[in-house]
């Protein structure tokens, strides 16, 4: 099942493409409010839009004169909220979507009660959706979808509200669920785009930003929100004279790409946090590049400590922090070496 | 109309009559349909009561009456004029007002002038419905002038004001408070005689039992109904 | 359950204006029941045209009940689930019985289901006759109750919204699936409050009924009927009556609630 | 707007009984219509004594609609949040107005609030005379509207449900801002069909009223009474006068129906 | 402010106590159903516990003959879903915990505004929250939670839904803001506990499984769920002849607390995954710790691959795990030196 998507809604400023390939599966990141769940909505035939076309393997669902009914599309959504059906059993509830299907009652339970087994909330069956707690019903809500069996699935943030204790077992299971599916699958979570999905699509101000196989887009982002998902700092500015030039004056060196770009390019440098040395004062020393900025932040993770300045970031190891005495507000020098810096044009 | 098989003692036809009269009649009707039953074999009387224009309402719609009996003369003329009736209506009782007060009489009415006393809560008939224009005719002939708290619809309605003891007094006719018994005290007024409201009955035409409804308004001017109908408070045509 | 208890309380004012009007409803009950001669009640109450009247009355509120919620639950989902043009007109039109004076809508009745109505020459080509039949009984019953039904329950569907229906259709169930398991199940308490103010209707309607169908031992004197002219000869004898008939309403509707639903 | 649109179909037979339901409402009026003489029309509706007819009708039905919302509001809310021992018998017995035949009704009130009634003395001590005024027409159709108010409200709180109400509390809201700023805005559209019903049931009152307050041209004889009057006399004038009626009630509820909610 | 509370559920199986000292923010970890929301409500008085109290700064709130309702308590509770008012708009939501402590509604909304600024939505104030993303509405739910100036203040999950980017920015801002407040903050993401709380309550099953200062509990955790929200791999087993015994004939070295355990008392161990070296065979040479067990998970990040076996995992290198020819179901050997690995009873 091919899926391919056009949509424009007016009111929401949100004018995105989407295509998806048969039994592919396509993340969709982006900030609150980018266009991922109108996205879906449009999709699922929940939302009309103002001009746009929805087309599964080949078959307009949505267009300008078309309009197919939402439970003839045989795709499932799993909306942000888990919407289970307060009268029905959580067995009931995920047995609804084989029930419609034409499957038998005990057919659709024996169904129902192996996707409650799947999510690890087997016990709850018999429990109304009022008596579970927040990240329990959102499991029961991953079961009920998937038990739909549709032929496109859609899945907004199916992880939300799930402990961690949960979420690579889960992770795990929807990996081999989705293999052999068409899924567009909405997330903040980097892990679930690099292990579920193969292609990424980057959403920002309802328009897409970027999009490509997920590791091309996680490791060479073009866009400051990619850039922050995939845990990367990036500088953005124009080529000139062999360098990327900042908006602020900051000129980074780095790995530079072949061809060359032209001067006056747009182009971003990428770096990772772990490339980052954090210093009180400039150093001398070896061509670096060097960044001077006020520390926002200190978050410690593990043994380290993710030094925060606005956009960017360093991890330094806690000793390190110690004795810089880093505290928010200060200011400080970010040094990157050359060599550990990716300059590319967006 | 008719209906077959029913449980009739004997095994045989039941024949039903229907008998449409003004909900003034119900006691006297009743009484009157168990004597013509035990009278004709077979035979078991149905009734419909109610406002005389509500009545003829129905019967003119097409309502399955045999016979019609009206409490006024108006009424039974729009169903002559709607040509519903089989034979020409006749009348068969009289009825005269009366005052009606409770049991004790607060107000200490003795005579239909006391009516127009201020302050007193007098009910009377609206003068669209039979009674009323009774009570408006004795009025306007004795010269008194009535201000009512209230003009009901019906008589039932001013009896039920008098017996809760919300009014003083209700103008309403000699049979009703004949029927009312103890809950009301009835006081009569030599002007009553003047003003009569008549009874009219006739068969109504399309009826299925024509002979039958003929028998029944026999019945009603013979002896046996009119006896009752006396016994009731009505007056003779 | 003692967790199951209500934690936000209501303002204490409150309960004086509730007080207030539970009074203003029972005190005039209490006023009637006091004037009951208990002594004669039974013997009235079991009397062969009271029992006649009742089962009758029970017989086509029961009826005229099940015909509003066939014809009202469609009524209301097309109301609160599609939007078309006049539909404002519409909605209100389909108010008018409640304004509509009984008599006078039974007075529509006959001029539309009579002998000489709107369709007055097509039924008689079917040899239908329906007015002054039990039939009657029951159109006009349902007639003045249906408004009720559908009020209320396009209220509820309102307050329901759609979005557990978008759920179900997204799962693939079909509009008939998603009527019968989700959007009934849902709104069944207004369902049910909806269907017994229709029953109190139709169990109390008098005008139409008089009107339309007129008033006949067996087939049309329902109990309001049996009680108007019972008012006629022997008022107390009606008060007791219309007791009777509070009686069976507040016990059919006990015995139609639900378990845990409003009504 | 377009994609305001709703996408989930209903069911396509649902609009077979809707259709057939929406038709046994309308027929009758359009056979009503049918019977109007447009000549006589104008002169008859425009008369002194229908116009004052009207005119106490809808000033007595606001005042009872007020009423019945400032009773009925507190009582919804104490029958939906709380519960008490027998509150299922409070339930069933403010049901009773609904299925009382309204002449009954309105004995009770003349039982209650007559002069030889209940609280007769009480009242006589206070001065006050409530039967044969405007105030027993009010009171009457208070009496037989409130029950309307409060079924359909009490199901739109339940079908509310309290959650929003718990997070208001949670906020600080002492129980009267949450009812003022939370509960009543959010029930706003069972309110408003709540109250609309009580105003037409009010508006079409007959039988409680004559029996309890009479029938007096400027003081009690509300429209409906006006009609059955007219009707002895010349009943096409009462059916074109009942259109009258039926067309302010129309309005009327149009004029108070808030933009976006239900009715 | 100080809050002290017990609470038994009979229903929901949960048997909690809790202290919170004056200004002080607890946050509360456990996996989903272990009973966190349940805690809260029960502090909110949403729910009247079948046994409990709950003491607010000396006065009994809850008790067994007391109890207080939930609008005098000035406990203010952001609960798992948004739940704004459908009716107000996204200001007049914000305002309403003002509004109802008696502030004018010039000023109400004045506050409301900056609340608004502080979550980053201020743009959307006019809106209604039905026109609202799922992040958007859980951003002024938190707002709305913050500008109602509790006494106490319950935050429950108050990060979910939120995009990778202003989670950063929002923890900043509720770090400034929790500073001097009474707070108790139910969350499954560590970095939060770690920033924001001085305290750390782990609830698991409807129990209490530990509790203290944030770092503690974090790098030494007693239970496996705490392990594994803090990110290190916890063996479980008994102390015998200077070593931990697992259950499974596993023997782990490693560095032992003073006094040392006794045989047979109860012990963890417990390394990080970076510590953890990954094999395919058995290595040689010098004394370590080696557990043989079967890939599950390959989770890259970075510019490293988390490998998860069952409930332990190992950080490798992209390169290293490339080499190794890693796929989940290989069995591999996970080799740990002893001075890596933390040993103390539980
Ligand atoms: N019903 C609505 N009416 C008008 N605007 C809306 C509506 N729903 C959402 N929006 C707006 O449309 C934009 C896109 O919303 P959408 O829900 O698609 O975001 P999202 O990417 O899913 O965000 P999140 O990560 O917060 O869930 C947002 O700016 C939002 O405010
Ligand atoms: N209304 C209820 N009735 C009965 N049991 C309930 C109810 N709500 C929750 N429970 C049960 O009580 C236990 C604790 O639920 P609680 O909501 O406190 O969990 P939680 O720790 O908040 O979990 P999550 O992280 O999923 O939100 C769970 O097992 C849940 O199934
Ligand atoms: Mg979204
Ligand atoms: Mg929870």
């Amino acid at each position: 099942m091919s899926l391919e998507l056009s949509a424009r809604v007016i009111e929401r400023d949100v004018d995105v493409a989407l295509e998806v390939a048969d039994r592919e599966t396509v993340a969709v990141l982006g900030p609150n409010g980018a266009g991922k769940s109108t996205l879906l909505a449009v999709a699922a035939g929940l939302l009309r839009p103002d001009t746009g076309r929805v087309v599964l393997d080949g078959v307009e669902l949505t267009g300008p004169d078309v309009w197919v009914a939402p439970h003839a599309r045989r795709i499932a959504l799993l909306a942000q909220d888990p919407l289970l059906f307060p009268h029905l059993s959580v067995l009931d509830n995920v047995a609804f979507g084989p029930r419609s299907r034409g499957v038998r009652r005990r057919a659709a339970h024996e169904q129902a009660r192996s996707w409650l087994e799947e999510v690890g909330v087997a016990d709850l069956a018999v429990r109304r959706p009022g008596q579970l707690s927040g990240g329990q019903a959102q499991r029961v809500a991953v079961a009920r979808a998937l038990a739909a069996d549709p032929r496109l699935l859609l899945l907004d943030e199916p992880m939300a509200a799930l402990d961690v204790a949960v979420r690579p077992a889960l992770r795990q299971s929807l990996r081999r669920v989705l293999a052999d599916r068409t899924v567009v699958l909405v997330t903040h979570d980097v892990l679930d785009a690099l292990l579920l999905a193969d292609r990424v699509v980057v959403v920002d101000g309802g328009r897409v930003v970027e999009s490509g196989p997920t590791t091309e887009v996680l490791t060479r982002p073009r866009s400051p929100f990619t850039a922050r998902i995939a845990g990367l700092n990036m500088v953005r500015g124009v080529w000139r004279d062999g360098a990327l030039d900042g908006a602020d004056g900051t000129v980074v060196t780095g790995l530079t790409p072949d061809p060359l770009p032209a001067d006056g390019d747009r182009v971003v440098a990428v770096f990772r946090p772990s490339a980052v040395s954090v210093f009180r004062d400039p150093p001398g020393g070896s061509p670096r590049n060097t960044i001077t900025t006020t520390v926002t932040e200190l978050e410690p993770f593990a043994d380290q400590v993710r030094v925060r300045a606005g956009a960017l970031a360093a991890d330094v190891t806690t000793p390190a922090a110690a004795e810089l005495d880093l505290v928010p507000g200060l200011r400080v020098v970010f040094s990157i070496k050359a060599t550990e810096v990716a300059i590319y044009p967006t | 109309g008719s209906d077959s098989g029913g449980s009739d003692g004997s095994g045989g036809e039941t024949t039903t009559l229907t008998v449409y009269a003004a909900a003034s009649l119900t006691s006297s009707f009743e009484e009157i349909g168990t004597e013509f039953e035990a009278a004709h074999d077979g035979v078991r009387v149905k009734f419909s009561f109610g406002g005389s224009a509500d009545l003829v309402t129905q019967i003119t719609e097409g309502a399955p009456a045999d016979v019609f009996a009206s409490a006024d003369t108006t009424t039974m003329d729009q169903l002559v004029d709607a040509d519903r009736v089989a034979d020409d209506p006749v009348d068969f009782a009289t009825n005269t007002l009366e005052i009606a007060t409770p049991p004790d009489n607060p107000a200490e009415i003795t005579r239909f002038q006391d009516l127009s006393r201020k302050g007193l809560q007098l009910v009377v008939c609206a003068p669209e419905v039979p009674c009323g224009a009774a009570t408006r005719t004795t009025a306007d002939d004795l010269g008194v002038t009535l201000t009512p708290v209230s003009e009901e619809q019906s008589v039932t309605d001013v009896l039920a004001k008098v017996t809760s003891g919300e009014a003083d007094a209700g103008v309403v006719y000699a049979t009703d408070v004949t029927a009312a018994g103890d809950a009301v005290t009835g006081i009569t007024y030599p002007e009553s005689g003047d003003v009569v409201n008549t009874y009219p009955i006739a068969p109504v035409t399309d009826s299925e039992e024509s002979t039958l409804a003929d028998d029944f308004v026999d019945f009603v001017l013979g002896d046996t109904g009119q006896g009752i109908l006396r016994a009731a408070g009505f007056g003779q045509p | 359950m003692r967790t199951k208890q209500r934690q936000v309380g209501l303002p204490a004012w409150i309960f004086v204006p509730a007080t207030l009007g539970a009074a203003l409803v029972l005190l005039p009950l209490v006023g009637l029941v006091s004037r009951v001669e208990w002594g004669s009640f039974l013997e009235l109450v079991t009397s062969e045209s009271a029992m006649t009247a009742l089962s009758l009355s029970l017989r086509t509120s029961v009826v005229a009940t099940v015909l509003c919620v066939l014809l009202g639950v469609p009524m209301a989902l097309v109301l609160a689930r599609t939007s078309f043009r006049g539909q404002g007109l519409v909605r209100s039109l389909v108010l008018l019985p409640l304004v509509l004076p009984p008599v006078v809508g039974g007075i529509a009745l006959l001029y539309t289901f009579g002998r000489r109505g709107l369709l007055g020459d097509e039924l008689d080509a079917l040899g239908i006759r329906i007015a002054f039949s039990t039939t009657a009984v029951v159109l006009a019953q349902t007639f003045v109750s249906l408004p009720f039904l559908v009020v209320s329950l396009e209220g509820s569907l309102r307050s329901a919204g759609a979005r557990y229906e978008e759920v179900a259709a997204s799962l693939g169930a079909r509009p008939t699936t998603v009527f019968r398991r989700v959007t009934l199940p849902l709104v069944l308490p207004g369902l049910v409050s909806g269907a017994v103010l229709s029953f109190a209707r139709a169990l109390g309607e008098f005008g139409a009924t008089i009107t339309f169908a007129g008033s006949l031992e067996g087939s049309t004197r329902t109990l309001p009927l049996f009680i108007y002219n019972l008012r006629v000869v022997d008022p107390d004898a009606a008060v007791a009556m219309s007791l009777v008939l509070v009686a069976v309403a507040v016990l059919v509707i006990a015995l139609a609630r639900p378990g845990r639903s409003t009504w």
